[in-house]
């Protein structure tokens, strides 16, 4: 069985070393907090200026002041520390975060990562900082759909979606595989509900 | 030199037409929205505005875009779901737009208020954002050269000041305000409260009171 | 990753011969004396060592000096009224030095912690510092291009840490310890006490866990 | 009358404006914070992380942890902040100190500043923070004897010791004459127990 958005969430809190400090992108990765084991050690980074931040929370137990990255409100957890945004920026662009979890609209076999811009001519371009987690992560990770709606794979031999960083994305996990971007190549680390075969051949990357 | 305490129609009279604009905030967070008020009653335009986003719903930046005020937005994150004055002017072709990568908009005011002429900056090699920009290979890594962002004004959201302009700031709230305090010519901070001097804790101090020339006091 | 709780000659066992180590400090004020008193009895050489001063008396920094442990000292001010350590082996040609002015000693290892390449600085121009150097006119005013400064480990002194490894300091002894905390591959902290996770307020942090691989507790 | 070192302590100490972020250099300039009126509201910098930095004490007074850059103990008062050392360099640098002060060996006329290195062969070189305050503060201002224990002029031409920073001092107070470095060359503003035109005489910059 293909993997839910959850069971992914779960599968990547899993990798995640004890106690990595850690970047969750907007959106889908957010999810992966909640499968965090407390005592993995593991401390959360928000770009907006914060270590040690804690999960999600309703409106009704918003503080307007606490916000993560994609302005949900959250919680702080002890031993958290603010900072700056050229304090924080300079701990994702100097290569202190272990790893970043992000969305992708595409992935090269190469690492590149495309994330923040369709290319069509009428949008409206917003990076926010994607391209300085890009850079900055030891490890990028990239948590996705392997195929897009309309069946196309978004794990390719080069990207076509304007790039968000070159040769950064170490892994990329999504519901039927989870894949190592390595020196020599792309390797199928795990499958779900699918064969390796399969996958190697719905893809054009081997 | 000291630090006035006014009103927020007094303190934002120093923006002038042309002027570039440093608007401290993350969404709402240190969002200095009464700031933001009183600069669209003062009335200056053509400004060119510096900030994370380009505005949400129909207040504070959109409604400073909504007048007419902003010749240019430098920003990270112009797109949202509630950015409809922005995107509407954008797509019209009446407002400029510099993307910039948060980090570098980041630091590239930090370079501004620390005297850094220019700096080599990983983020965005090999990305549109480049493209057509003077980089260079410095140990075998590429980076591009990033110059600082000036700010004529900045308005930030601060908690608490002393009287001297020392300020702390709360939580996640803090974001661009101490760094965009260190680049503009002249720092507005609208603060919670006023305490007397002595009342902070120097260490514990974020923004120390040489980069604010006004206070303006906002009970929350 | 996590950060260990341990002695001072633990500690240091992370350095090795040939390594830059940065070590905190100005003159006595945030100087890590028992972690260098570790390091002379560690016995790792060849270094090059980071600090502002290069030693005083015959303690500490000057008493590493001179056990000949040190190939290269890069610093703002090694002359003082009793460097005599230092003086004595620079005279006789037993130690190299690269004088950098203070700010830009600071500066770049601000760059080094924060993934900055290179950046254009306007310390020095016109001096002999600047000799040979690359230079580049920004807006009219010239400016030396300087590049990082890291440190395979770094030793600083610290106020309190919590467990976590979040760092307050204490007075002017904060000086180069942040700074030095953010430049090095490995980071050790002496400090006076550790606290509880959570003891510490979070607004008043100034060195983030992150940067801390090592605590030592040496009270006072 | 010339001036004494007190007395020009105290000269220095009237000219700075109300309000003012001031360094004063190790050696002599440190006494002009013994002169400044507490009301005037003159905040001093020190260059190792400290705004709001009160008077040398003595040894039995002293708290190792806070000193002046030239190491000596000092006091902390109401309103100070304390930073790490590239905040304080980046206030320096950035050009927010409103005045430095700062000793001189030499002093040119078109406002060279030399005071870090005497150029001797065997001299060991330390700069400190001067090169920094020299291109950071919107005005530098030097206090020193206007010549050599040998008589020779300081304010000079043209400096022949080591550069500390290029066309950046706008005051010289020395204890025969205050003079102002502008654009259009050297003013003297005030002398003390000789004539304008015997200072004119003794220099060569006019």
């Amino acid at each position: 069985m293909s993997l839910d958005k959850d069971e992914l969430a779960r599968l990547i809190a899993r990798d995640i070393p004890s106690g990595a400090y850690v970047n969750l992108g907007i959106g889908q990765p957010t999810a992966v907090a909640r499968y965090l084991d407390p005592s993995s050690g593991v401390v959360l980074h928000t770009e907006n200026g914060m270590l040690g931040m804690g999960e999600v929370v309703p409106a009704e137990q918003a503080d307007p002041d606490l916000t993560n990255a994609g302005k949900q409100p959250v919680t702080e957890l002890p031993g958290a520390a603010y900072f700056h945004h050229a304090d924080s920026f300079a701990m994702m662009r100097g290569g202190h975060l272990d790893v970043c979890v992000m969305g992708a609209f595409q992935v090269s076999a190469t690492g590149d990562l495309a994330n923040w811009h369709t290319g069509a001519p009428d949008a409206i371009p917003a990076v926010g900082g994607a391209m300085d987690l890009a850079v900055g992560a030891k490890e990028v990770w990239v948590m996705m759909t392997l195929f897009t709606k309309q069946g196309e794979p978004k794990l390719v031999p080069s990207c076509t979606y304007p790039l968000t960083g070159k040769a950064c994305v170490t892994r990329v996990y999504t519901e039927l595989a989870t894949f190592h971007i390595t020196p020599t190549g792309v390797e199928i680390a795990e499958t779900f509900g699918v064969s390796p075969e399969e996958i190697r051949s719905r893809l054009t990357i081997f | 030199m000291r630090t006035d305490i006014t009103d927020a129609r007094t303190a934002v009279a120093a923006v002038r037409d042309g002027d570039t604009v440093l608007v401290g905030g993350f969404g709402m967070a240190g969002m200095p929205v009464t700031l933001i008020d009183a600069l669209i009653e003062h009335g200056a335009g053509d400004l060119t505005i510096v900030s994370n986003n380009a505005g949400n719903g129909d207040t504070g930046l959109a409604a400073l875009l909504a007048a007419g005020r902003v010749r240019k937005m430098i920003c990270s994150f112009p797109r949202q779901s509630d950015s409809w004055v922005f995107d509407g002017l954008y797509r019209a072709g009446k407002i400029e737009l510099e993307l910039v990568p948060q980090g570098n908009l980041a630091e590239r005011m930090r370079a501004a208020g620390a005297g850094i002429g220019a700096f080599y900056c990983p983020t965005g090699v090999g990305t549109t954002i480049a493209e057509g920009r003077e980089t260079r290979v410095i140990d075998g890594r590429e980076y591009v050269l990033e110059f600082p962002i000036r700010g004529d004004v900045a308005l930030i959201r601060a908690h608490v000041a002393d009287r001297l302009g020392n300020l702390v700031y709360r939580k996640t709230a803090r974001n661009f305000g101490p760094v965009m305090a260190t680049a503009a010519a002249v720092t507005i901070a609208e603060v919670s409260r006023i305490a007397d001097v002595g009342d902070l804790d120097p260490e514990a101090v974020v923004t120390p009171s040489i980069y604010v020339n006004t206070l303006v006091e906002v009970p929350r």
